[in-house]
C-alpha cells in the first residue's frame, strides 16, 4: 500500500477542528494508497466551498474550478484523457444546488468518474446559509424563519436517473468511507458517494452524534444492490421531520446501487479512445471534407 | 427603368415562399450547380425563427469574375406565394423575370406595381410534379429548372447534382426529378420575353469549394486538430453544432451537446487542461452563460477558442437575424482582467483561417481566444479558392505533453516541484500536461501561486506577481496577432474603419467605386483585443475623413477606437434592423458623403441616376 | 364555460401542420374554459423553443422569458402577486435540458404553479438536435451515432424531489389532457404535467402512432395517486430500447402522483399575502433598524 | 521615531489574531463604544476565504471630528498572536503600543523590529478569564477592557454594550464579562508608558448609526419599499443576503435564497413584472451568471435593482479582498444594446442614497439598474448621520398598478388593446400591471411589436421603432441620474478623477493635503452610466494637470474617459492587490505629483520627513 503522505502536499488544512472534511480526506487518502494509485494516472477536480479547500492540500493532479461546475470540466477531461482516472469532489451546495443540473445529467450520462459531495447541508464557506439538503423549518442566517423546502434527495435523482453506482457514506465512520471509496474508483461508470459531513461550525443539527445515533448499513441489512425502484424508495427517507428522533429517522448508509455492464459513454465514443493532445500532432486533412459541402 | 445591372456580368435570383418548403435545400443546389461551373457564387438565406409558416427567402448572386458579398438586386425571382412576389417585385431590375405557378396565384398590378419592364414566367409547376408522379417538394425542382430555362443556361450541371445527391439511395427518384427539371427548363424557354442578363463564360472556370461562415470555421478547426468540440445549439452557431458532430467524430474529434452552454465552457476547459485542442459556440446568449467560465479560463490560463456568433440583442432578440452589437460584450466580458484575445473574420476565407490561427494564438498564449462572427457570417455561403492546407501549421506553444518531467530540470523549482504558473519574463509558462510523470500541479480558479496552491495568493505580492504575468501576455499578444488589413488606394478622399463581416459589403462597394473612379481606402480591423492603436492612429492620421461602419445602434467601434487612438472619426454608419449592410447601402452612404449623391430604392437597390 | 376563442390572440399559429403543440394548445384552452378563469386573474410564462412560440397565440397575460428559465420568474411572480394564478409553459430542452435545476428545486420548493412541459423529445426549433428526452441511440443532427444518455426521467425526478402534483398526459388525446390539466390548475402547490407532445418535423420516432400503440391511462389501472415509491418505479419505465415493440414499452399516462395538504412556499412566507406594488406605495422608516446595527 | 500622528485627535487600534476567534465581533464591539460616546468612527476588516486559521485583522480608526476612511497607521494593536505582532508592528507609530498576553507570546527582538518607540503591555488574558470562569472566546472582552485602559478611556461604554447585548438572555454572562473587561482594564492601566494619542473629547458628540455598506444598501432598498430580494450567497454580497432575511422579511419582503444567479436575477424580472420593486445582488461571479436575464431585463424593459459588488478576479479571484476591475463588465454586460444605467456609490450614506434612488430611476426608466459596489464598501463600517428619512421619496415613473384599464383610454390602441411597448418620445411605455382589468399584454425576450408579441417583430421597421424606442431612454436618463461629486477648490495645480469606494481614501488624502496647504480637487463619477461626458471633459479642460485612481490593473476608468472625453488624464494610480486604497498611498502619490515628496513606510504608513 501507498503511504498516505504521498496524496498531501503538507499545506496545513484550514478546515476548523472537527470539521467533517478531516474524515473524508483521510478516508480517501486510505482508498487512494489501497488502490495504489500512481499520481500521473489521475486528476481530481474541485468546485467551490470549505470542500474545495481541499484542493490545496493534495498532492495531486488537480483542477480547481468553478462554484458548482465541477462535473463538466471533468467529463470533458475524462473524454479525452482516456488514460487519466477521475475523481470530482463537490460540496452539496456545490453539486447539489448551483450545480444540481450537472449532477443529473451527469447521472444519465454514465461516464466513468467517482463524484464525491461533501454534505454537509449548509454553505460552509459562505459563513452559514441554508443549502439544498438543508432540513427543512431548520433556520439559518438566509432563512431565519427556516428552510421551506423539501431538502434534495441526491440518492433518488442519481437512481431515478440510472445512475449505475449510488452510494452513502459517513465522514464519522473513515474505514466504512474509505471501502465505499475503494468501491466507487473501481466502479466502471458514472459512481456518486455522497458522504455526510458534518459541519461543526454552522450546523449544529446534523453533527456527528446526529448521525451516530441514526446511521446504519444497508449491507448489514442484506440490502439488494440490484433492485433499482427498491432504493428509490428506500431513498425517500430523505425527508423527514427535523426533530425526528432516532428511532424515526433513520438514515441508510453503504451502496444502494450498483449496476455491473452498462456501456460507458466513453466506451461508445471512438474519439475517446485517444488523449486528445495527439489530435493535433499535425493539421488534420480537410480539403476532402470541404470539398463535400 | 428601375435599376441597373450593377458593374459586370453576372445574375443575381432570389427563391422566395413559406418556411418549411425546402427553400434553403433549392437554392443550396442552384448554387451548387453555379459554383461546380465555375462560377464566383454568394449566397444569402432570410428565415424567421419558426421552422414552418412565415417566409424564407434564398438570395444567389452568380458572376464569372470574384465576388464578394450578396447584393440587394435581384434578375430572377422565383415566386413560390405570393407574398414572396409582393415582398421582392420592388427589387428587381429592368428587364427581371418572375417564375411562379400559376396555380398558386397570378400576379395583379399591386403584385406587379404594374411595372411595364417585368418578365412573367408562368411555370405550372405543381402540374409538372403531378405530371411525373412526383412528391409537393419536388416543385422547386421544376423551379429550378425553369430558372436555369430563362437564363438559358445549359440544364446538364442540375441533371449531374441531382444525379449525385441521389445516386446511392434512390436512382429512380433521381430520374423522376431530373425529368421535372427538364419540364420545368422546357416551359421557361417558351416564355418570350428575352432575359437581358448573361454570365459570360469564366476566362478560367473557379475551382472553387462553397461553405457557409460556421463550415469555414468548422474546417478551421478541423484543421488545427481540435479535439473536443462542446455546445449547446443556439441560432445562428447551431450548425456548427451540426458540422462538428457530422464530420468530427469521424475525425477523431469528441463532440458533445451538452445540457447547457455553462458546461460547454466549463468542459472545454477541462479538455484544454488535458492538453486537448478544445473549442465551443454559441450566439451572445448562450455566451452570456459562459461569460463565467471564460474568466475561468483565463485565471487558469486555459488555452481555448470560444466563437462567439452574433445576433441581434437584447437577450433572445431576433434569432435569425445579423447584428454586430456583441462587440464590447466580448471584449469585456467576465470579472477580473486577464489577456483577452477577439478576432473578427471577415469572411469565408478568413474565418477559417482565424480559427485555426486561434487555437495557435491560445496555446503560444495560454489564453482564451474568442473569434467573433455574426450571422451573415454563419449562415450564408459563399464560394472560395479550396482552403489550403500547406498554410495550415500547429504550434502548441511551450507544451511538454508526453514523458518525464525529469527531462526538463529547467522547469523544476528548487524543491524539484513543477510550477505551472512560474512567473516568467513573457508572461508564459510552460505547461507540462497532466499525464507526465511529475508533472502534479493544480489549475485554479482562485488566484494562485505559481504552484496553483489558493490560500498562499491571500498575499499582496503573490496576487500582484500573477495578476502581473497574466497582463503580461497581452504585450506578447500584440507583437504575434493579426494586423488590421488594408485595402484600397494609399490616399483617398474617404477612408473607412470597419470589423468584421461588413468587410464584405464594404469591399464589395469599393470596388463599385473604384469603377466610379472614386477611390476610397478601407481598414478592416481583424484584432479587436489586443487593439492596433498604432495602425489605427496613423490610418486615421493620414486620411481625409473616415467613416466607421458598423453592425449596431452605439457605435461600439467608434467609442474603441476614441478610446484607444484618442482619435474622433468623421462620419458613421451604423444599421441594427437585424439586416446586413448591403453594398449599395455603402456605396451610396459614401457616394454621398464625396457629393456625389446615389439614391437608394425602397427595396434598398440602386435608383437609376439622372439621365439613365 | 367561457368561449375557447378568449383565450387566442389570433396570431396564426406557426406550428408546423400536424404538430402536437395543436393539441397542447387546445387542451389548455378548454381546461381554461372550464375553470372560467378571467384573463386578469392568471398569467403564463414561457420558455424559448416552438412550445414558446405559443405565446404569440394566446391572448393572456404573459412573460415570455428566456430558454429555460421560464420557472424562476414564475415563482417570484407568484410569490409576490398572490392575487395571480401562474401557468408555466416549457420544452423538454427547456426544462429538463438547460433548466433542468430550476425544475427539481421547484418541485421540492412547491409554490402554488403548473408547469406543462411539451415533451417532444427533440430540440424543435434549434431544428432537430437531441434533447434530454431523446431516446437513448436515436440519431439527431447533434448526435449522427445516437444519443449515448439515457433520456431524463422527469417524473422520477419531480417524485423523488417531493413534487406534490406528478401528471403526464399526450397531446393526441386533448380531453384527457385537458381533465389532467384541470386537476394541474385546481392544485394547492406545484403541479407537473410531462406532455408526449409529437414533432412530426424532426422526430420520426416518437410519432402520434408510435404513442397511440403504446400508452394507457393510469386511471384505468386503478393507479394508487398517493404511492410514491410505487409511482417512483413505475417511472422506471422511461428507460426502454429505442425500438422496443408497443408491448414491451408500455407508456402510462395520467396522474402518477398527487399528495394533498402538504403546505405550499407561499402559505409559509407572510410577505407573500399582499401583491408586492403594495410594498412601495410610501418609504420604508428604516431608522429603527439602522439604529439596531 | 516611525510615524506621525497624522493631523488631528484620533487613535487608530488593530486586533489581529487567527480566523475563527471572534476578531470581528470584538472589533465590532469596540467600535460600538465610541460610536456610542459620540465619535466618528471607521472600521476595516481584513480576512482570508476561510472558516477558521488563517489570519483576521479588525482596524478601528476613532477620532472626534468626521474622518473619511481607514488609514494604513496603528497607535494601539492588539495581538492575540505572535503573527499578528510580526505582521503589523511596522505599522505602528511612535509611542505606539502593543496588548498582548504573554502567555500566548513574548515579544522579541524580531517581532518589535527593535523599535525602542513602542510601549509593550503584557495582559494575561486566558488568566483573566481563567480566574472569572469564563469560556475562551472571552479574552477578546479581556483585551477590549485592555484597551480602553491603556487609551485611559473610560470603560463605562464597554460595561453598557456588555449589558445590552446579554440583557435578554443571559445576564449572568453580561457579569462574567463586564468582571472580565474590568481586569483587562486594570492590567492595561498598571503599565507605566504613557499613550502619547488622545481622542479629546467631540464638540458636540456625533449622533451617529454605524453601517457597513451593504447595510446601507439593504436599508436603501428596504426604504424604497423593496417586495423582493433574490440572492445566492457570494462574497462581498453574503452579508446583504442576510441582512435582508433578518430584516425584511419583517418588513414585508419576499427574500429567496435561490438555487443559483441564474434564478436569482431571472425572478427578480418575474417580481417585476408583477410590479414588485426587486433586487439581486452578487459578485462579479454571480453577476456572470446573471448576464443573460439582466439582458432580458433590458429588453423586456423591466424596472429592478441588481447590486454588482466586486472583488478581485478573474473567476474565483480573492474572495475576501477587493478590486474596482468590473466597470467595464458593468457597463457592457450582455448581447445587444439597451439604456444601461450603472451607479456606483463612494460611501457608506451614498450607498443608502443611491440604492433607493437605483429603484426609482429604474421605476422611471423601465431598465435594469446596476448599484456597483465592491468589498471596501460592502464589508467595511462607518459611522453616519441616521439616514433621513425625509429624503427619501418614491417614484414610481409611469405605472398604473390596479383597476381598469377602460380608466386610461390614452392606453389603448385603436382596436382597444393595451400596447405595453407603445413607442414614445420618452422611449417609455406607461405601465400597467397584470391584474389591472384589460391589461392583457406580453412581456418578451424576443424583440417584439408595440403589444408585445414577437412573430411581427421580424420586420426591419419594427425592430427598429423597438430598439430605438429603447436607446432613447438614455437621453431620458442622462437629465435624471445623479451628477458627478465636485471635492476641492475650483482651481488646483492637480485634479483627480475616480469613482466608487476610492473617494473614501481620496477624500481622506485631501483633507490632509489642504491641512498641508497643498489645494487639490476631485471629481467623483458616480453615475458611469450614461456617462457625465459634458463634466467630465469641463473639469479635465479646466485642470492643470489630471490624476485618474482606480482599482484595477488596466486602466478602466480611464478608458472610458478618453472613450467618452476624447481626453487623456496625465497621470494615473492603479491598484490591484486586492488592498483598498488607503489616503496615506493617495497622499504620496499626490505630494509626489506636486513636487513635494513624501516617502511611505513598508507598512504603508507615511514616513517621517526630514527634519522630523
Ligand atoms: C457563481 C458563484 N456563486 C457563489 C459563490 C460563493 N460561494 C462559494 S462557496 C459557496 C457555497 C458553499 O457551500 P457548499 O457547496 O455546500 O460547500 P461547503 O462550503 O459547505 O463545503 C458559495 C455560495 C461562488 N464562488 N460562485
Ligand atoms: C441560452 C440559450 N441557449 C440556446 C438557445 C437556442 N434555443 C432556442 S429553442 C432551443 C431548444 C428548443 O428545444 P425545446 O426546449 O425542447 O423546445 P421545442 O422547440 O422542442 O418546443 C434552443 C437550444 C437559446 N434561445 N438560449
Ligand atoms: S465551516 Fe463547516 S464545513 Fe467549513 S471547515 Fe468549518 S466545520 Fe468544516
Ligand atoms: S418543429 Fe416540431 S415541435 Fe416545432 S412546430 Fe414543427 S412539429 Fe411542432
Ligand atoms: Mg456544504
Ligand atoms: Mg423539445
Amino acid at each position: 500500500m501507498t503511504d498516505l503522505s504521498t496524496y498531501a502536499s503538507g499545506n496545513k488544512p484550514t478546515w476548523c477542528p472537527g470539521c467533517g472534511n478531516y474524515g473524508m480526506f483521510e478516508a480517501l487518502k486510505r482508498a487512494l494508497a489501497e488502490m495504489g494509485w500512481a499520481k500521473k494516472d489521475f486528476t481530481m477536480f474541485w468546485g467551490i466551498g470549505c470542500h474545495g479547500n481541499g484542493a490545496d492540500f493534495y498532492d495531486v493532479q488537480g483542477f480547481h474550478g468553478l462554484h458548482g461546475r465541477s462535473l463538466p470540466p471533468a467529463t470533458a477531461y475524462r473524454l479525452t484523457r482516456p488514460d487519466q482516472q477521475v475523481i470530482v469532489e463537490m460540496g452539496d451546495g456545490d453539486g447539489y444546488g448551483i450545480g444540481l443540473g450537472h449532477f443529473v445529467h451527469s447521472c444519465r450520462r454514465n461516464v466513468s468518474l467517482t463524484a464525491i459531495i461533501h454534505n454537509n447541508q449548509i454553505y460552509g464557506l459562505t459563513a452559514g446559509q441554508a443549502s439544498p439538503t438543508t432540513e427543512q423549518m431548520m433556520k439559518t442566517v438566509s432563512t431565519p424563519s427556516g428552510v421551506l423546502e423539501q431538502p434534495v434527495n441526491p440518492v433518488g435523482l442519481a437512481l431515478a436517473e440510472g445512475a449505475t453506482f449510488v452510494a452513502r457514506g459517513f465522514a464519522g465512520d473513515i474505514p466504512h468511507l474509505a471501502s465505499l471509496y475503494i468501491e466507487a474508483l473501481s466502479h466502471d461508470g458514472f459512481a456518486v458517494v455522497d458522504v455526510l459531513q458534518p459541519c461543526v461550525t454552522w450546523n449544529k443539527l446534523n453533527t456527528f452524534s446526529w448521525f451516530r445515533d441514526r446511521v446504519y448499513k444497508l449491507e448489514d441489512e442484506n440490502w439488494d444492490i440490484s433492485d433499482r425502484a427498491g432504493a428509490l424508495g428506500l431513498s425517500l427517507t430523505t425527508f423527514h421531520e427535523m426533530s425526528c428522533s432516532p428511532e424515526t429517522c433513520r438514515v441508510p448508509i453503504g451502496v444502494f446501487l450498483k449496476q455491473e455492464g452498462v456501456p460507458t459513454y466513453e466506451a461508445r465514443t471512438p474519439a475517446s479512445a485517444l488523449p486528445g493532445f495527439k489530435r493535433a500532432e499535425q493539421p488534420r486533412d480537410v480539403s476532402e471534407v470541404a470539398r463535400s459541402l | 427603368m428601375t435599376q441597373p445591372a450593377p458593374y459586370g456580368p453576372e445574375v443575381r435570383i432570389r427563391i422566395g415562399g413559406p418556411a418549411g418548403f425546402g427553400i434553403k435545400a433549392a437554392g443550396q443546389s442552384l448554387s451548387r450547380v453555379f459554383a461546380r461551373s465555375g462560377y464566383h457564387c454568394f449566397d444569402l438565406t432570410e428565415y424567421p425563427s419558426l421552422i414552418k409558416g412565415g417566409h424564407n427567402t434564398y438570395h444567389l448572386r452568380i458572376s464569372a469574375r470574384p465576388i464578394l458579398s450578396h447584393v440587394m438586386a435581384t434578375d430572377i425571382l422565383v415566386a413560390l406565394d405570393r407574398f414572396t412576389m409582393a415582398e421582392h417585385v420592388r427589387e428587381l431590375t429592368a428587364g427581371g423575370a418572375v417564375i411562379y405557378d400559376p396555380a398558386d396565384f397570378e400576379p395583379n398590378e399591386t403584385d406587379t406595381l404594374s411595372r411595364g419592364d417585368l418578365c412573367l414566367v408562368p411555370v405550372p409547376l405543381m402540374q409538372i410534379v403531378r405530371d411525373a408522379g412526383g412528391m409537393k417538394v419536388m416543385r422547386n425542382v421544376a423551379a429550378l429548372g425553369a430558372t436555369l430555362g430563362h437564363m438559358e443556361f445549359p440544364l446538364d450541371g442540375l441533371v449531374r447534382s441531382i444525379r449525385a445527391q441521389f445516386a446511392h439511395k434512390a436512382p429512380e427518384i433521381a430520374e423522376q426529378n431530373i425529368v421535372i427539371a427538364t419540364e420545368g427548363y422546357r416551359h421557361a424557354t417558351e416564355v418570350k420575353c428575352a432575359f437581358p442578363y448573361t454570365l459570360g463564360v469564366p476566362d478560367s472556370p473557379f475551382d472553387s469549394i462553397s461553405v457557409d461562415g460556421n463550415e469555414a470555421i468548422g474546417l478551421g478547426a478541423l484543421a488545427a486538430g481540435i479535439g473536443l468540440y462542446c455546445a449547446y445549439p443556439m441560432t445562428p452557431a447551431s450548425s456548427l453544432l451540426n458540422f462538428m458532430a457530422k464530420h468530427g467524430e469521424n475525425a477523431g474529434v469528441v463532440v458533445k451537446h451538452t445540457e447547457d452552454e455553462l458546461a460547454a465552457m466549463n468542459m472545454v476547459v477541462g479538455g484544454a487542461f488535458g492538453g486537448t485542442r478544445s473549442m465551443c459556440a454559441s450566439a451572445g446568449g448562450g455566451f452570456a452563460l459562459m461569460v463565467e467560465a471564460y474568466g475561468l479560463a483565463g485565471v487558469s490560463e486555459s488555452a481555448c477558442v470560444v466563437g462567439l456568433l452574433t445576433r441581434p440583442g437584447p437577450a433572445t432578440g431576433m434569432p435569425t437575424w445579423t447584428e454586430q452589437s456583441d462587440l464590447r460584450f466580448a471584449l469585456h466580458a467576465s470579472q477580473g482582467e486577464f489577456c483577452r484575445i477577439v478576432f473578427a473574420p471577415g469572411d469565408h476565407q478568413e474565418a477559417f483561417d482565424l480559427t485555426w490561427k486561434a487555437f495557435n494564438l491560445a496555446d503560444v498564449l495560454q489564453t482564451p481566444v474568442i473569434v467573433l462572427g455574426d450571422s451573415y457570417l454563419s449562415d450564408n455561403r459563399s464560394t472560395c479558392a479550396p482552403f489550403d492546407m500547406q498554410n495550415v501549421s500547429i504550434d502548441r506553444g511551450q507544451l511538454v505533453s508526453e514523458g518525464d518531467l525529469a527531462d526538463h530540470p529547467e522547469l523544476k523549482d528548487p524543491s524539484g516541484r513543477y510550477l505551472r504558473y512560474r512567473v516568467t519574463d513573457s508572461g508564459v509558462s510552460t505547461r507540462v500536461l497532466p499525464g507526465v510523470e511529475g508533472a502534479v500541479q493544480l489549475v485554479n480558479s482562485y488566484e494562485h501561486d505559481e504552484a496553483g496552491y489558493g490560500a498562499q495568493a491571500e498575499s499582496a505580492t503573490v496576487r500582484t506577481q500573477q495578476n502581473t504575468k497574466r497582463l503580461k501576455k497581452i504585450a506578447l499578444a500584440e507583437s504575434i496577432v493579426p494586423p488590421p488589413n488594408r485595402f484600397g488606394p494609399d490616399s483617398a478622399p474617404l477612408s473607412i474603419l470597419c470589423f468584421g463581416t461588413t468587410k464584405m459589403p464594404a469591399l464589395q462597394a469599393l470596388d463599385w467605386l473604384a469603377a466610379d473612379g472614386i477611390a476610397v481606402n478601407l481598414l478592416q480591423i481583424v484584432t479587436l483585443a489586443p487593439f492596433p492603436a498604432a495602425e489605427v492612429s496613423r490610418f486615421i492620421d493620414s486620411a481625409a475623413q473616415t467613416l466607421v461602419i458598423e453592425g449596431n445602434a452605439t457605435g461600439q467601434l467608434e467609442g474603441l477606437v476614441r478610446e484607444q487612438c484618442l482619435r474622433a472619426p468623421d462620419h458613421r454608419l451604423r444599421r441594427s434592423d437585424g439586416r446586413p449592410f448591403s453594398p449599395e447601402l455603402i456605396y451610396a452612404t459614401v457616394s454621398g458623403l464625396l457629393g456625389k449623391p446615389v439614391t437608394l430604392t425602397q427595396a434598398g437597390t440602386i435608383a437609376p441616376q439622372d439621365g439613365e
